[in-house]
C-alpha cells in the first residue's frame, strides 16, 4: 500500500491503489500518532473519514508503537477524483489531520483516424487524430514516429486537449516510408492507434498553379488553349493537375483530369461560341496519395463569336 | 551489380524516381542560396573569381566512378554519399555566412543528410556493400582569415555543390527508366 | 587605415576609414601579390576598381617586395552602402580578387517624445520614443534606465526597427523616482534623448471601474445615485475618476470630474424626467500624471417621469 504520509506526522492517511476502475473498491487505513498530534495527548482519539465531504466510517484498533488505526473500505468509487479526508473528533471538533487522493476512470480509449499533412513552408509534418473514449483520468497522449531502419522512436506531444501536433522537419526522413501512431497513457493501461506508413512527400500539402493564359485555338474552332506556371515551391515535384472550368450562368463545373502538371499547357475543345467561362486549376502529386491543392485563383475567357 | 539487373526492380525504381525529385529539390534550394549570395555580396559568377579560387580546392567531392560509361552503381552511390556527407559540413561556412538564412541551410544540410541515409538503406535493400559514414564528430567547416575570403568560400561551396548534384543527379536518371 | 585583407591573399584592399560622412572622400588601396594569384604569374597586372558595379581607376604603382600596389580616392560617396572591388585583367577577362566594404551616413538624430506606461499584469514598463533623423548606418538603440542612487544602469533594447521596449518588473525601483532616456550610437556618433524623470507606478495604466448600480434619488428629484467598485488590480491604489453620461440620442457627452475614486458613490443632479441615459466611468491615480484608464463598459439608466 502506498504511504502518503511522511512517518512523523500526527497522521497519515494510506491508500490500496489511489488510482482504481471506476466503480471499484477502494481501502485505505489512517494512522494516528497520538504524541505527534497538538492538542490530542490524553484519551483515545475517535478517528473518522470524509468522502470528499460525505461522512464515513472506518473500523478503528489499537496500532504498534501506541498508534490508533482506523480501516475503511469504499465499496464503488464512482466519481473520477475525490480527497480522503481522515479525521479525529477534539474539543467537539471534527479535525482534519490527513488526506489522500484517489481517482477512478478507465483506461483511455483507442485513438483512431490519424492522418497527417505535410506543409511546404516548413516541412513540418503535421498529424491529426481522434481521442479515445475519455478516460476521465490524467492522460499522457503522444505521437509517435520512427523511420524505417532506425530504432529511435521521435514525435511530438499535442499541447493539452488537442489531438494534433507536428512531427519537425529535423526527425523526418524524406522520401522514405516512415511510421506515426499515436499512444494514450493514463495509470490502468496505454493504448495505441494503428499505425501509418508513408512517406512525409507523399502527403505534401502542394501550392496551387497559376493560370497564366487563355485564347481560342485558331479562332473557327471551338477549342481554347490554356497555359499555366508551377508553383516554385513544388516546381521540383512531378504532378498531376485537374481543371474545372464553367460557364458563367451555369453553377455546375466541367472537370478535365489527368493534366501533366509539368507540360505547363493544353487544349481542351467544345467550348460554346461568345461565351464568358471561368477557369481554375488544382494540381497534386502524381502518387495520387496526396491532398489536392487549393483551386488556383480563377480565371475568365469569353470565347470568340462564331464565324457568319 | 550489373546495371541491368538493377534497372528491372521495381523498388529500385520507385527509389530513383523519388530520389530524383529529392535532388531537384536540393538543387532548387542550393540555386536559391546562390541568388542570395549573388544579391547580397555581389559574387555572382565564377569566371569573374578565377584569380581568387580557393586552393587548395575547398571540397574534396570526386563523382568520377559516376562518369564512367557503364558505371558501377554501388561505387557511384558511396562517391554521392562521401561528398553528401562532405557537403553537410562544409555548408557550415555557408551557415555562418548568411546567418539571416540559417532555416534554408539547416535544411539543405538536412536533405543532404537524409538523401545519404535513403541511398544507404537503398543499397542495403539491393544487398550492396555499404559504408556507415560517422553522424557524430564531423569535421568542422572551412575557416577563412577575411570576411571577403569568407564571401568568396561561400560562393565556391554552393557552386561545387550545384556541381556535385548535377553529376549525381545524372548518374541516378540514367539508371532510372 | 585598416587592413582588409589578409598578407597571404592573391590581393588586399585597405581603406582610409570605412565609415564617413555622407558625400565625404573616400580612399584605398589594392596590393596585388602576383605569386599568390593562380595563374597570373607572367606580366605586369592591370589594376582596374569597381564602385559597386561602377568602373573606377586608380593611380597603380610598384609596391615593395614586388607587389603592384593600385590608390583609389573616390571623391564624393553618396550612397549609405558600397562595395569597392579590386579588380585584374587576366585571359581578356575582368577577374574579381579583392574587395572591401564602405559606407556614408550621419551621426544619428536625436531621439525624442520619450514617454513610458506601466502595464498592471506583469509590471513591466514600456516606453515609446520618436526615432532621430536616420543616419544611414548600423545604429544600436537602446533605452537606459536608472535608480536614483544606484549608479548602475540597466534598460531594454528595441527590436530591431522599433522605437519602444519594455523594462521588466526586475529592473525597475516602484514607489522611487527613476531616470529614462534613450541612445542612439553609429560609427559616426551618439545621441541622447531627453532624461524623463518619473516614479513608474505615477505612469501605472489602470484597469477601469464598474458601474454597479445607478438610481433616482429620490423619485422626485432630478438627481441620480451611482455606485462603482474599482478593478480590483489596482484598488490598493488612491484614484480619481471622471464619470461621463449623455442622452441617448444626444452626441454630446457632459464630464463631471475629479471624483474620489474609493468613495464608490456618488450623488449628480441636472437630468432630464422620463430620459435615457449612457454612463460611463474611469480613473487614473490622484497625481495626475499616469494616464487614464479606458472607459468602463458602459451602463443605461432612465430617469423616471415628473411626478404629475
Amino acid at each position: 500500500s502506498q504511504q502518503s504520509g511522511a512517518e512523523l506526522d500526527c497522521a497519515s492517511v494510506a491508500v490500496g491503489t489511489p488510482v482504481v476502475p471506476m466503480g471499484s473498491a477502494v481501502t485505505a487505513s489512517c494512522t494516528i500518532r497520538r504524541e505527534r498530534c497538538r492538542g490530542l495527548e490524553d484519551g483515545q482519539p475517535q478517528i473518522s473519514w470524509l468522502l470528499d465531504s460525505e461522512p464515513m466510517a472506518g473500523r478503528q484498533r489499537r496500532g504498534v508503537g501506541g498508534t490508533e488505526v482506523s480501516e475503511l473500505s469504499v465499496p464503488q468509487l464512482n466519481r473520477p477524483q475525490a480527497k480522503l479526508w481522515c479525521c479525529v473528533e477534539w474539543n467537539g471538533t471534527k479535525q482534519r489531520v490527513g488526506m489522500a487522493e484517489i481517482r477512478a476512470g478507465y483506461p483511455p480509449g483507442k485513438p483512431s483516424n490519424l492522418s497527417c499533412l505535410l506543409d511546404l513552408s516548413d516541412y513540418g509534418l503535421t498529424c491529426r487524430w481522434q481521442q479515445g473514449a475519455d478516460g476521465h483520468l490524467p492522460t499522457n497522449v503522444m505521437l509517435k514516429c520512427a523511420t524505417s531502419r532506425s530504432p529511435a522512436v521521435t514525435g511530438c506531444t499535442p499541447p493539452n486537449g488537442h489531438s494534433q501536433c507536428t512531427v519537425p522537419r529535423r526527425l523526418l526522413q524524406l522520401y522514405r516510408p516512415m511510421e506515426l501512431w499515436v499512444t494514450a497513457t493514463n495509470a490502468l493501461g496505454t493504448a495505441e492507434s494503428e499505425r501509418l506508413r508513408i512517406d512525409p512527400m507523399d502527403v505534401a500539402k502542394l501550392d496551387p498553379p497559376t493560370l497564366q493564359s487563355i485564347h481560342s485555338v485558331p479562332p473557327q474552332t471551338d477549342c481554347v488553349t490554356l497555359t499555366w506556371a508551377m508553383a516554385p515551391r513544388n516546381a521540383h515535384m512531378e504532378q498531376c493537375c485537374e481543371l474545372r472550368y464553367r460557364a458563367a450562368e451555369d453553377p455546375s463545373w466541367d472537370v478535365v483530369t489527368g493534366i501533366p502538371g509539368h507540360a505547363g499547357t493544353m487544349q481542351h475543345c467544345k467550348f460554346l461560341f461568345g461565351m464568358l467561362y471561368h477557369f481554375q486549376m488544382r494540381c497534386r502529386r502524381d502518387s495520387a496519395r496526396g491532398y489536392w491543392s487549393e483551386w488556383s485563383v480563377g480565371r475568365n475567357y469569353t470565347t470568340h463569336e462564331k464565324a457568319p | 551489380a550489373p546495371l541491368a539487373e538493377l534497372s528491372g526492380d521495381h523498388d529500385f525504381q520507385l527509389f530513383l524516381h523519388k530520389n530524383l525529385e529529392f535532388t531537384r529539390k536540393i538543387r532548387g534550394d542550393v540555386a536559391a542560396l546562390q541568388r542570395v549570395v549573388c544579391d547580397t555580396f555581389q559574387l555572382c559568377t565564377e569566371e569573374e573569381l578565377q584569380l581568387v579560387r580557393p586552393d587548395p580546392p575547398l571540397m574534396q567531392a570526386p563523382l568520377d566512378q559516376c562518369l564512367k560509361r557503364g558505371f558501377q552503381a554501388e561505387v557511384c552511390f558511396s562517391q554521392i554519399r562521401a561528398g553528401l556527407h562532405a557537403y553537410q559540413d562544409s555548408l557550415g561556412a555557408v551557415l555562418q555566412l548568411l546567418p539571416e538564412h540559417t532555416a534554408l541551410v539547416e535544411t539543405l544540410q538536412l536533405d543532404a543528410a537524409n538523401l545519404s541515409t535513403n541511398i544507404q538503406q537503398q543499397m542495403e535493400d539491393l544487398g550492396l556493400d555499404t559504408v556507415t559514414l560517422p553522424a557524430e564528430h564531423r569535421s568542422p567547416p572551412p575557416a577563412f582569415s577575411t570576411d571577403f575570403q569568407q564571401q568568396v568560400g561561400g560562393f565556391f561551396i554552393l557552386a561545387n555543390f550545384q556541381r556535385f548534384l548535377e553529376t549525381a543527379y545524372r548518374a541516378l536518371r540514367h539508371l532510372a527508366r
